[in-house]
């Protein structure tokens, strides 16, 4: 049902974590569907330095957060906010379709964090 | 690798004698049974004997017993089949929310079409309420729909006191075994059903099969028209291989269901001692007493994870075993079970079902009892719902 | 004793191929295909591949191959999930008065539900009339349903100038291709068909599984309510070794039918010249031009001779074939077909059909020409309606 690199970041996933002063974290989903999923930035000089994750969800949905946080590692704010959901599902190799919409949010989670990033340094 | 299957309420292995007493069915004796040749006569008596195998289980004539091919077809069949044939007498149907979805999904096409449908509450151990099914009867009520156990919590529902209600009400009372057969006694005349469902492949006979005891002078409308198969109840050539697969179980299941009541509630006890003495934050599902629910069946809700991802980390290890997490059947919601027994959202979401068979061994439930705590503390700490 | 099988469009044996792909699915690979762990992902795959294959044979995309468990679970969802489907659209449907029972009886059964259904008659060949199938669409039109090729005569009908009528009247049209498959080329494409049935046990695979397709748009109502299996089309866990047997069998059909075709029509055909030129007092029944009939099959009246008494005096000689006879089914009225074809009532009781496979030889069809007359001369003079 999954690829292997999903099942890789699943059985592996990278990044995942807090960040103790995150200057950014953002949240999206909810208990009722079944995603919820918190990403934490630390950003200097416009530049992504470190991303973390915290996930409850399913294997696609802990993929994907682990995916989300080694694409956004080292990117600007510009270019991290042009990250999809869909570049996110391709980079693993594609996701079944059941779990297209439902789970794959992490692309909104890092944008939410960076809006929190923003907004808190404006 | 290990392989340690704990989804035997998904499905069965077909037992070794089971798929030996088939093996002729499929090339040398092929025949189609209302053939009156040679060919034809060989299969009919295994047809026969197999019913009769099936009826002695469920305590009933084999003239009772019609082969479907599933238990979803058994099912639609007994409530379809008794609601065209009843309907000049009432439109009303009680069921329970927590059916399975071969009840409720009939249930609802009912009620697109003119039917009402009474779905009972179950408490928070996933329990009925029998006052509160004799006040649902009403003079429209022509069936009573319980299943027998539940599939997810293992809950066994009062099955001999539901019969005894329907049939002081002279309503009809179907009820859905496919979990029940093989695990429990079925008794279909201490029970007083009119109609029971079972299903081959969760008792070691093949997928494709299934029964439905329809007690004599049932009147139904068919809900498989055509040939004249099954006196004429169910049209469509016998699957004889399954059908004779069938027989054997049942026959097996009936010599060996007390022994192995034993056997997997003992395993099953283990587990769920082990699991909720060692793992905190856990949340057993369905009754606390175990003697409420099968003895094979353990349901229990690891709080802050989602059940899939659980999943595929036991499958990691060669652990097989099913969840009522909405995202491993591709649905939104969690299991209608969980919600029906107002478990939180996220302990729904959590849940676990581990269902053993006769197969499955102690040193496979040390195995888990090993593996699974730093699992769960594994994915615990990639929660954030989780706190420390 | 000889054993001598010309019962194929009853039903064939499994063939070896096919039995031996299905074995691995009833113990090792037993697991639920919609189940996420080992068990369950070993077998998905499995019930995939066997959807291609079902779909090459057919020239259609794989999404559009619904499992079901037999030829008449196909034909009854095909035509009550359309009757439910388009009923706001018409209510009217067309088929044939030689159709299989598995549409018949369903289109009987909607007539009672306030469905008008018209049976179109059929010539003495068993042959339709385009003119009154075209004459019958009216606006109330939402189903045509004609069979690809007749079970008893043999007879195929004109599915593609039916298709493009269909088409023409944007009316939907469904083919019971179950005595099609495997015998002669079948192409949805070309016939325009938007429902095609076919049956697992008419082609080598076993008893228990079969399939539908169903063009992709075409709305239908579910005919089994229950799990999400096959797309929300069809609930029930899936027969996993007859799926992968009907795969097979697709697929050797696909490889092998050119070849079979040949073999077994010059079997029919010898069989066929055979019996007229030495028996005397036969009617072949179906179309007398043998290109417009299935390759396997005979249908003859042995005048004067009542059809259950021959098939028992054949099978002393190891012959298994059939008959149209009422006596044989336990009805009283005999083969619909032969009424139809306003075949005389004495002859119709004493049609006897033969069907062959490629199983067959010629020393077989040798061996039934040497045994044939004497028998039919025996019962002959034993019947009162025989003349010298
Ligand atoms: C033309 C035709 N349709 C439908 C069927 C029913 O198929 P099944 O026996 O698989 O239900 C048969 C065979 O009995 C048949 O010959
Ligand atoms: C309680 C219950 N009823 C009905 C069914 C349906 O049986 P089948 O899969 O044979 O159609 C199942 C199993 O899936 C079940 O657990
Ligand atoms: S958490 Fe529900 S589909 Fe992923
Ligand atoms: S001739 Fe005997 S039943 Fe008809």
């Amino acid at each position: 049902m999954y690829t292997e690199k999903v099942m890789d970041h699943f059985s592996n996933p990278r990044n995942v974590g807090e960040i103790e002063n995150a200057n950014g974290v953002g949240e999206v989903g909810n208990a009722s569907c079944g995603d919820i999923m918190k990403i934490f930035l630390k950003v200097e000089d416009n530049i992504i330095k470190d991303v973390k994750f915290k996930t409850f969800g399913c294997g696609a949905a802990i993929a994907t957060s682990s995916m989300v946080t080694e694409l956004a590692i080292g990117k600007t704010l510009e270019e991290a906010l042009v990250l999809t959901n869909q570049a996110v599902a391709e980079a693993l190799d594609g996701l079944p379709p059941a779990k297209m919409h439902c789970s794959n949010l992490a692309a909104d989670a890092l944008h939410e964090a960076i809006k929190d990033y923003q907004a808190k340094n404006s | 690798m290990k392989q340690i299957y704990l989804d035997n309420n998904a499905t069965t292995t077909v037992k070794p004698e089971v798929l030996e007493a088939m093996l002729p069915y499929f090339r040398e004796q092929f025949g189609n049974p209302s053939s009156v040749h040679w060919a034809g006569r060989m299969v009919s008596g295994a047809i026969e004997k197999a019913r009769e195998q099936v009826a002695q289980l469920l305590n009933c004539s084999s003239a009772e017993v019609v082969f479907v091919s599933c238990g979803s077809e058994g099912d639609n069949f007994a409530i379809k089949g008794t609601a065209e044939a009843l309907r000049h007498k009432g439109n009303h149907i009680i069921t329970t929310t927590v059916e399975h979805p071969a009840v409720l999904e009939t249930c609802e096409y009912l009620e697109k079409n003119g039917f009402e449908v009474t779905y009972l509450p179950v408490d928070k151990d996933g329990m009925l309420d029998l006052a509160d099914l004799e006040a649902a009867i009403s003079d429209q009520t022509i069936l009573i729909s319980v299943m027998w156990a539940n599939n997810e919590t293992g809950n066994l529902f009062p099955i001999n006191e539901i019969g005894e209600i329907a049939r002081r009400h002279k309503v009809r009372f179907h009820t859905d075994a496919v979990q029940a057969i093989g695990k429990v006694p079925v008794d279909v005349q201490a029970a007083k059903v009119d109609l029971l469902v079972l299903s081959g492949h969760k008792i070691g006979a093949p997928k494709g099969v299934g029964a439905l005891y329809l007690r004599r002078g049932t009147r139904m409308t068919r809900f498989m028209h055509g040939g004249h198969q099954e006196r004429n109840r169910r049209a469509g050539t016998h699957n004889v291989p399954g059908i004779v697969g069938l027989g054997v179980a049942c026959e097996l299941a009936r010599l060996n269901q007390e022994k192995d009541y034993a056997y997997v509630r003992r395993l099953r006890d283990k587990l769920e001692q082990g699991i909720l003495s060692t793992v905190p934050d856990v949340k057993l599902n369905g009754h606390p007493n175990p003697d409420l629910r099968l003895p094979n069946t353990l349901n229990v809700s690891f709080n802050f994870i989602e059940g899939e991802s659980l999943l595929l980390f036991f499958d990691m290890k060669g652990i097989a075993a099913s969840s009522g997490s909405a995202c491993t059947s591709g649905s939104l919601e969690p299991s209608h079970v969980m919600k029906a027994m107002g478990v939180d959202i996220v302990l729904a979401h959590s849940s676990v079902r581990f269902s053993f068979s006769a197969d499955n061994t102690e040193e496979e439930v040390d195995y888990i009892l090993a593996e699974l705590p730093p699992i769960v503390q594994r994915l615990r700490e990639m929660s954030p719902l989780y706190q420390r």
